[in-house]
């Protein structure tokens, strides 16, 4: 059965090592830090200047002044610090940030991604996106393996207008657990109960398929 | 050296039509409300304003939209804002989208004397469109310039009168460098603290970077987005 | 995440011969004292400081001078040095000397991941022979690289577990910005305080910098030139 | 009669002008801090990273931790700030120093200056002087007119290794208050009872001068 968005953010936590630096984009990346392993210590760095960033606030300490990169009320922890937007970008550009997670419409079986500008359509910025794509070691997407439409985000090449090229290391849907090599798309693991033939049916990429795949462990 | 201004209406007096200004703020957070109130009044137009983003309907820069004051708006992330974007697709509005860690850089690059950074940033994509690309260790960088600002605009928590000032929490974000940024920089503090209040080793801009500084008044700081936790 | 390590003899152990090195201070203010003592002890050799002074004959890393253990120094101001002379006129010693603002400046593109940077300092001196030059708005400035230290040791005020650092008074210098550009960093302070007690509004390196963090022991805090006024 | 140090310093104050952030080199330059005009607020720059730079401190208030460029012990004002190198430099660089005043060994008149390295003299180096130059806008030289051996220091083109290039706005020496034109030096001012005659023999290139020279006033 198809993971749910909850499911998908459960499965992507188990990524996260001790003493991880990790920036969650919006969406379910967001959702990951509800999901961190106990005994596994990850500091949040959101990109409009936080790095430790907590929970949200309980009901009237919210802050105008304290908000994360969703604009979102949110709270510091003992040991956050507070910096500006360009040591923000510096720290992400220098490779600090250990991992990224974030959502995306399409990404190539060259790890491009494209997740910002949809042609024809109101365009509202790349904001920290395209910083984070081009600087992050390693870069996790967190996605529904099919659009509306039906139509499958893992492509040969993506159709939309990139967000960065040759970043993504893995993929992580609501039906598969996918990695990015030098030879393409390699599946390591599938939802509970759906099969390698519906993921390879639903990938418009070729999809390297070796041994018998796993299912998701939670 | 005077540097203390009355209010808003005095620190923005000279600000022309058609000049470019930089405004500090990160969504709503950290924006120099008294300033864009006081822009609004004086009915100054065709702006181009460089902020991360462009306010929403009825507040800040998104006033400034109202009043259709901005000619072109530099930003990383807009639309949160319907007249915004009614202004953009008839044409009266133009937007020059990059990315944020460009934004940001290119305000401190100004603010070091810096006429250009390089960064990895939109490699690859439409925003390296005309851009001069080059490799270093292997990867490949866009070369971006600084930026030219007529003034600075931002918003601290405290400043003293030598225009020394430190912000508040992520009301931080883009006012330190903005403010390093402005042929004129001109703060707007929620409090005006007396020379030699502030702990010198703490200052985050220091008053040299700051030509005008006024103390704010009602302040709405506004929430986007309340989200918080049962207990 | 356990960055807090015993003391400097626990902090360096990896350090090898041949080796970047990157140490904090101004003469030798704000210098990591222990650090220096415990790699004269671990007598590591073929070293490349870069700091901006090289110490005095019996402090800083004029001690290491001593020990012959520093192959290349890259430095703005050398020389307050009696031993640091006699190598270099033998040829023992190979010097770099580079611009005081060029030197922090590749250590902040280090930082910030910008693998170069444009300043105008030393345009039309030897220090520019061999580097590009290039016009911006009609004045020449040269390309400079980001450093690239195996090594960044940095002296602070206090620090906590997760690393974050602020400094006291002038001892900041280079310091947070060598913290920024060591592929490991390692930092020294004076009191290591407990996580949350340094204000997050006021943290001058943030922990993500910092790689390792000790309590330093028995600072001298060596004044190299007391000047004092008649009450 | 030729002026000394402290009277050069002297006529140096007299140029700041109120609201002035001044960087002041080592040597007669920093003495320039003990004339500031009664009426005129001026802050120092020390480019270790420090903006209002105070007085020595008293006996047993010196601090190791608190010092000048030059490496002595200083104190802060109120309204003082402190920054790391990187924005010290930043703020030289992006011309937010309004005067810069430093020694020289030679300079030209083209205002070309040479003030760190003696070919076959150890050498201890450029510290922030290449920075300051090359960025200052307004940057006035202090200095002897000619060395010890009495040749002139103000050249048609330097011998030494330059610090910058066309940079120097001002000479005040001992003897005479020279301005850098496109046309090279032009004395402004002599030193009570010194002819021009006398400056002319001092200066190893044309000296343009025009109408009657005043004597200097403190």
């Amino acid at each position: 059965m198809a993971l749910n968005k909850f499911q998908i953010a459960q499965r992507i936590a188990k990524e996260l090592q001790d003493g991880f630096y990790v920036n969650l984009g919006i969406g379910i990346p967001t959702l990951v830090a509800n999901y961190i392993p106990l005994g596994i210590d990850v500091v949040l760095q959101s990109e409009n200047g936080l790095l430790g960033m907590g929970p949200f606030p309980i009901e009237g300490e919210e802050s105008a002044d304290l908000i994360n990169a969703g604009k979102q009320t949110i709270t510091t922890l003992p040991a956050s610090s507070i910096f500006d937007s360009a040591m923000s970008f510096g720290m992400i550009r220098s490779g600090k940030i250990n991992l990224t997670v974030l959502g995306a419409m399409e990404v190539s079986e060259h790890g491009d991604i494209a997740n910002w500008k949809i042609p024809g359509k109101m365009v509202k910025g790349m904001g920290g996106a395209m910083d984070l794509v081009a600087s992050a070691k390693n870069i996790i997407v967190a996605m529904m393996h099919t659009n509306p439409a039906g139509e499958s985000k893992l492509l040969k090449k993506c159709s939309l207008p990139l967000t960065g090229t040759n970043c993504v290391k893995k993929i992580v849907t609501d039906i598969a657990v996918v990695e990015i090599t030098a030879s393409g798309f390699k599946l390591l693991e599938r939802a509970p109960g759906v099969s390698v033939e519906e993921i390879m049916s639903k990938t418009a990429a070729n999809l390297i398929v070796e041994g018998s795949i796993p299912e998701m462990k939670f | 050296m005077n540097k203390l201004y009355k209010n808003a209406d005095d620190a923005v007096k000279d600000i022309q039509d058609g000049q470019i200004l930089m405004l500090g703020g990160f969504g709503l957070c950290g924006i120099p409300e008294n300033c864009i109130t006081a822009l609004v009044k004086k009915a100054v137009k065709n702006l181009t304003c460089i902020s991360n983003n462009a306010g929403v309907d009825d507040f800040g820069i998104g006033l400034m939209l109202q009043q259709k004051q901005v000619k072109k708006m530099i930003a990383s992330y807009v639309g949160e804002n319907a007249e915004f974007e009614r202004q953009l697709l008839s044409g009266e509005l133009e937007v020059e989208l990059i990315p944020q860690g460009t934004l940001a850089t290119r305000c401190m690059a100004t603010g070091y004397g810096m006429p250009a950074i390089f960064t990895p940033a939109g490699v690859g994509t439409e925003v390296a469109v005309g851009k001069e690309v080059r490799n270093f260790n292997g990867k490949d960088y866009l070369m971006e310039y600084a930026f030219d600002a007529d003034y600075a605009i931002v918003k601290a928590w405290k400043g003293d009168k030598q225009g020394n000032l430190i912000y508040k929490d992520t009301a931080r974000n883009f006012n330190p460098l903005m403010a390093m940024a402005g042929k004129i920089t001109i703060a707007e503090v929620e409090e005006l603290v007396e020379d030699g209040e502030l702990d010198p080793n703490f200052i985050h801009t220091p008053g040299v970077y700051v030509h005008r500084i006024f103390k704010g008044e009602n302040y709405e700081k506004r929430i986007e987005q309340k989200t918080i936790r049962k207990s």
